[in-house]
């Protein structure tokens, strides 16, 4: 009999799918709203069990789903990074609804809210199905899922700027998602499988046969593509500023701190389960990624500091973040794969924090979204204002916060690989001290005091107040002050996979 | 030379496919009208799941229908090619309903079904 | 004679869609022209043009590199047709072999598809759920998308349609309709006997009800389709499948027996869940079918 | 006696693409696409996979083919038919 904590991975899925389905019958938006709230937080008190149960005993397993064993039916696998994403995706998930609701209300129309909040759902599953699953045509499956959810949630909003960054946005990652489809139809071919473990067998034999060895690095070329397509990677990224910053605060909150890392967890994954990541080393695959993140962490801090819009300020930090994620993956360390685990989980609570605060200190000066004018806006709205702050230095890398402890371990992982030390160093202080030129002055502003400007009264939001800013500020800092253990938890999680 | 032709009349299908991908693909990119690159899309889409269904096939047998009480796997061919296909087939055509969608409701505002034209508007609004 | 030539010559221009038609006295009422495009764009910056064409260059050099490198792993991988390229390998035998005995459908498809690999049809299902949630959240009328000339042009057409009903397009809606459905419910019922199955019933049932609604206009299927049985009829359907293939996946992966009878191979009621799962998934194809033509064209189902 | 089949299919399909894309009236390009996915799913038949051949047929050029002529009437781009 499996222990009944295996199960919970099935279990998290099928409860945001149904509850997903099932929103439709509800009768109001405000009622979707709090199942949605309701699946989130079990997902995460479940996650957090598994999390529990299986980071001591350092335990990997599979879960089929039905009755046929791995290469016949569908499976899961989940360990202890799983869970941990697992945890986070449902946490912030969780918050960010709370936190955003007030807007969330106000710029979906109330007939078209339940829809809305039935594309959360959806995107949830998405969202643990590409971590927990260990099937390549799944994953196609649910990251066409999260494609039509996340353009579906960008354009609830309804403007004219959403939609035409909607239609751009849905272009793109359609085509991100035909490549990774290519890929997975030619690993089909040479290996004959859809599951990763037996994928891995066949592969390793090729490789050692030197039997279609063409085919291979296509194949590993077109997956990594295709995900850096769909998680903005720098040449690939232009459609993010502009469908991130349009969006209401809780579908960019979702979508930047979220949906991006998603499918990197999954290439991930795909890298160490499918192709073992030495064979990915040879194929060099690490290397593209190295120069693509590099050049996106310049790239993402010069345009976020030239940037006014603070959404889209936000937004183009975002795509800096990705890029110092990739670089991560590309330094061909262990540890420098464990650092890009620890840059995704920080900036999984950072982003949605500054877009939630950011949102609310807009609202101060009825949704000026330019950051000259939200001058003194923290006064109004102190939640908001320490919030920001909290997660700007984060950003920024001051120690004892997140932030510090990714950009600290990306340096030690960077040191260990001579061969690619220097350019990652210059990077990583050009985009620090590129991050503080452009989140310093934001903070600044937002805390000099303004006297003849006009705020108008905030309606107090006690989930933002009491719940959602508070968590998201603590996960920063509980990242931040133990860095050490969590590195040390993913590096096990990692050897496991 | 009679070689090569022999094996490309062999290996048509995944040829047809790899071309169809590209011509989808160019006009993805290049079309300037937005039905011009749904269809595209829908080209490019439909050649992948040509690609990976001729992969299913094998010479001179049947499809995966037990018939009569024949169970052996030599007579039938691959099934789980056609499996895949079925979805993805489905998948495309919820993708271009949500595509034409968006399309119709930039028409509605912006009156014009260029997506350059379209983009220069948005930007000329965002400053 | 002339009224051949003129015949033929308008038969010529109704095909090229030229103004004038075989029965002009008919459709003399001239529908208000379109509005002109608001925003019109002058010549384009130069610095937008330098884009556009480098846009264009790079973007031709991508497609052209992607079909070479794919056209050369073409070249390199297993022959097409071939009995022992790697994908023939015992999944595909246990498929063919065993499908019949464990999952009691005929057709190994099928089998496959909403038994073997059951995860991957649901997250399917939920696609097209999604699909049709986005395009309802789209063009749904609201006061968001709703434009007054927009509307006008909407309200002289209906008057034009109500006024001459097209007769070809009625008679053959009637001589068709029993046979579409007939057909499109057979190809669902037969999903685990014959080819065919949920997608394509579906599908089939769907483009059915189109015909109608275009032959005999949206109100008469309003009587008996609008969107509260829309709602919930996709609802129930995709319910019922989540909630049948979690119960299978749980009782599966705790290998415990679902006791779910196979029945007779070959009888219209054989293949257990697969029966029940092909008219849930033909429910939910069908409704997401309709839906989409009704939302497209009325804004309301 | 079949290779003949799908070659002339092949070309068939390549008419039917480059034709959708050079068409300049859309309404021509729609009906091309809608031969396009038709031909199609003759190909998936002659590959023996049943299930999808009627499924192109019905899903491809059926409620596509339909979503593509909606969507042209909604951008008044039926020049010249009932629409006018």
């Amino acid at each position: 009999m499996l222990p009944y904590y295996y199960n919970i991975p099935a279990v998290s899925i099928l409860l945001c799918m149904i509850s997903g389905i099932s929103i439709p019958l509800l009768s109001s938006g405000r009622r979707a709203y709090r199942l949605t709230l309701f699946v989130s937080a079990t997902v995460t008190l479940l996650s957090a069990l598994l999390m529990y149960k299986v980071i001591p005993l350092n335990e990997y397993f599979t879960y089929m789903m039905g009755h046929f064993p791995a290469p016949w039916g569908n499976e899961l696998s989940a360990g202890p990074l799983e869970a941990m994403m697992g945890f986070i995706f449902g946490l912030v998930m969780f918050l960010s609804l709370l936190g955003g609701s007030m807007t969330l209300f106000h710029d979906i129309l109330p007939g078209k809210q339940k829809f809305y909040f039935t594309m959360m759902n959806m995107l949830m599953a998405a969202l643990l199905a590409m971590t927990y699953t260990n099937d390549l045509f799944t994953g196609y499956v649910f990251i066409e899922i999260s494609t039509i959810a996340a353009c579906a949630i960008v354009v609830a909003r309804d403007t004219p700027k959403t939609i035409g960054s909607t239609i751009r946005y849905l272009a793109i990652s359609l085509l991100g998602s035909g490549l990774f489809l290519i890929g997975v139809v030619l690993l089909y071919c040479i290996t004959g499988h859809l599951l990763m473990p037996n994928i891995q067998t066949q592969v390793l034999r090729l490789v050692s046969t030197g039997l279609y060895t063409v085919p291979l690095t296509v194949v590993a070329g077109l997956l990594f593509v295709g995900i850096a397509i769909k998680s903005a990677l720098f040449p690939f990224g232009a459609w993010l500023p502009m469908a991130h910053g349009g969006a209401t605060t809780t579908s960019s909150a979702v979508l930047s701190g979220l949906v991006l890392k998603g499918y990197i967890v999954m290439l991930i994954k795909i890298f160490y389960r499918v192709f073992t990541i030495d064979v990915i080393r040879d194929l060099n695959v690490t290397n593209i990624m190295f120069a693509c993140g590099l050049a996106g962490m310049i790239y993402g801090s010069i345009e976020a500091f030239r940037e006014e819009h603070i959404k889209r300020m936000l937004a183009h930090s975002s795509m800096a973040q990705i890029g110092y994620i990739f670089m991560g993956i590309g330094l061909d360390v262990n540890l420098g794969v464990a650092a890009a685990f620890l840059q995704i989980m920080v900036h999984a609570f950072v982003k949605p924090l500054l877009f939630l605060c950011a949102g609310r200190l807009s609202e101060v000066y009825d949704h000026e979204k330019s950051s000259y004018r939200l001058r003194g806006s923290a006064h109004k709205d102190w939640v908001a204002g320490i919030g920001f702050t909290i997660g700007a230095m984060s950003m920024v890398g001051i120690p004892l916060l997140g932030g510090f402890a990714a950009k600290f371990y990306l340096v030690t992982s960077a040191m260990m690989n001579p061969a690619k030390l220097w350019p990652a160093l210059i990077t990583l202080m050009i985009s620090a001290v590129m991050n503080a030129l452009y989140y310093m002055p934001e903070v600044i502003a937002i805390w000099t005091r303004c006297e003849l400007c006009t705020p108008n009264p905030v309606e107090s939001n006690l989930g933002f107040d009491l719940i959602s800013a508070p968590l998201l500020a603590s996960g920063v800092i509980f990242l931040g002050l133990n860095g050490y253990t969590m590195i040390q938890v993913i590096q096990r999680g990692l050897a496991l996979l | 030379m009679k070689q090569f032709i022999v094996e490309l009349i062999n290996d048509r299908f995944m040829i047809a496919a790899v071309l169809l991908f590209g011509l989808g693909f160019m006009n993805l990119l290049l079309q300037k009208n937005l039905i011009k690159k749904i269809i595209g899309f829908n080209v490019m889409d439909s050649s992948i799941f040509l690609f990976l269904a001729s992969q299913g096939y094998i010479n001179g047998r049947i499809a995966p229908i037990i018939t009569n009480g024949v169970f052996d796997a030599e007579v039938y061919i691959n099934p789980i090619p056609s499996g895949l296909v079925l979805t993805g087939i489905v998948v495309s055509v919820s993708v271009t309903a949500f595509f034409l969608a968006l399309t119709v409701r930039l028409y509605g505002i912006y009156k014009t079904v260029d997506f350059d034209e379209i983009m220069l508007l948005i930007n000329k609004e965002a400053e | 004679m002339n009224i051949e030539t003129n015949f033929f010559k308008r038969l010529n221009d109704w095909v090229n869609g030229e103004a004038d038609r075989l029965f002009p006295e008919l459709h003399e009422t001239d529908a208000p022209k379109p509005p002109e495009p608001v925003a019109t764009i002058g010549p384009l910056p130069n610095k937008d043009v330098l884009f556009l064409t480098s846009y264009q260059a790079v973007a031709l050099i991508v497609v052209i590199g992607m079909v070479s490198i794919l056209l050369y792993t073409v070249y390199k991988l297993p022959l097409f047709g071939v009995a022992d390229n790697p994908a023939v390998n015992e999944v595909v035998e246990r498929y063919v072999e065993k499908g019949l005995e464990e999952t009691g459908a005929v057709n190994v498809v099928a089998g496959m598809i909403l038994d073997y690999r059951a995860f991957d049809t649901l997250g399917e299902s939920s696609v097209l759920l999604l699909a049709i949630t986005s395009v309802m959240m789209l063009l749904l009328k609201d006061e968001k998308n709703t434009d007054p000339d927009e509307e006008l042009i909407e309200a002289h057409e209906a008057v034009i349609e109500d006024h001459n009903r097209d007769m070809i397009l009625q008679t053959m809606t009637i001589i068709l309709m029993p046979a579409i459905m007939l057909y499109g419910i057979y190809v669902i019922l037969n999903g685990h006997l014959s080819p065919g199955g949920g997608f394509s019933g579906g599908a089939i049932l769907g483009a059915g009800l189109i015909l109608f609604a275009s032959g005999f206009g949206h109100n008469r299927v309003k009587k008996f389709f609008n969107m509260k049985t829309f709602r919930t009829l996709t609802t129930i359907a995709l319910l019922g499948y989540g909630v049948l293939k979690t119960y299978s996946f749980l009782l599966g992966a705790n290998h415990l027996p679902t006791g779910i009878p196979l029945g007779t191979p070959g009888a219209i009621f054989s293949s257990g869940l697969i029966f029940v799962l092909d008219i849930c998934v033909g429910l939910i194809v069908a409704c997401t079918m309709y839906g989409f033509f009704s939302v497209f064209s009325r804004g309301e189902i | 006696m079949n290779v003949i089949y799908e070659l002339i299919l092949i070309v068939f399909l390549f008419v039917c693409a480059i034709g959708a894309f050079l068409s300049e009236r859309l309404l021509i390009a729609v009906v091309i696409f809608m031969s396009y996915s038709l031909v199609m799913s003759v190909i998936w038949a002659l590959l023996q996979s049943p299930d999808l051949a009627i499924t192109e047929a019905a899903v491809g050029a059926g409620v596509s083919g339909i979503l593509f002529f909606i969507t042209l009437k909604r951008i008044h781009a039926l020049k010249g038919t009932k629409d006018e």
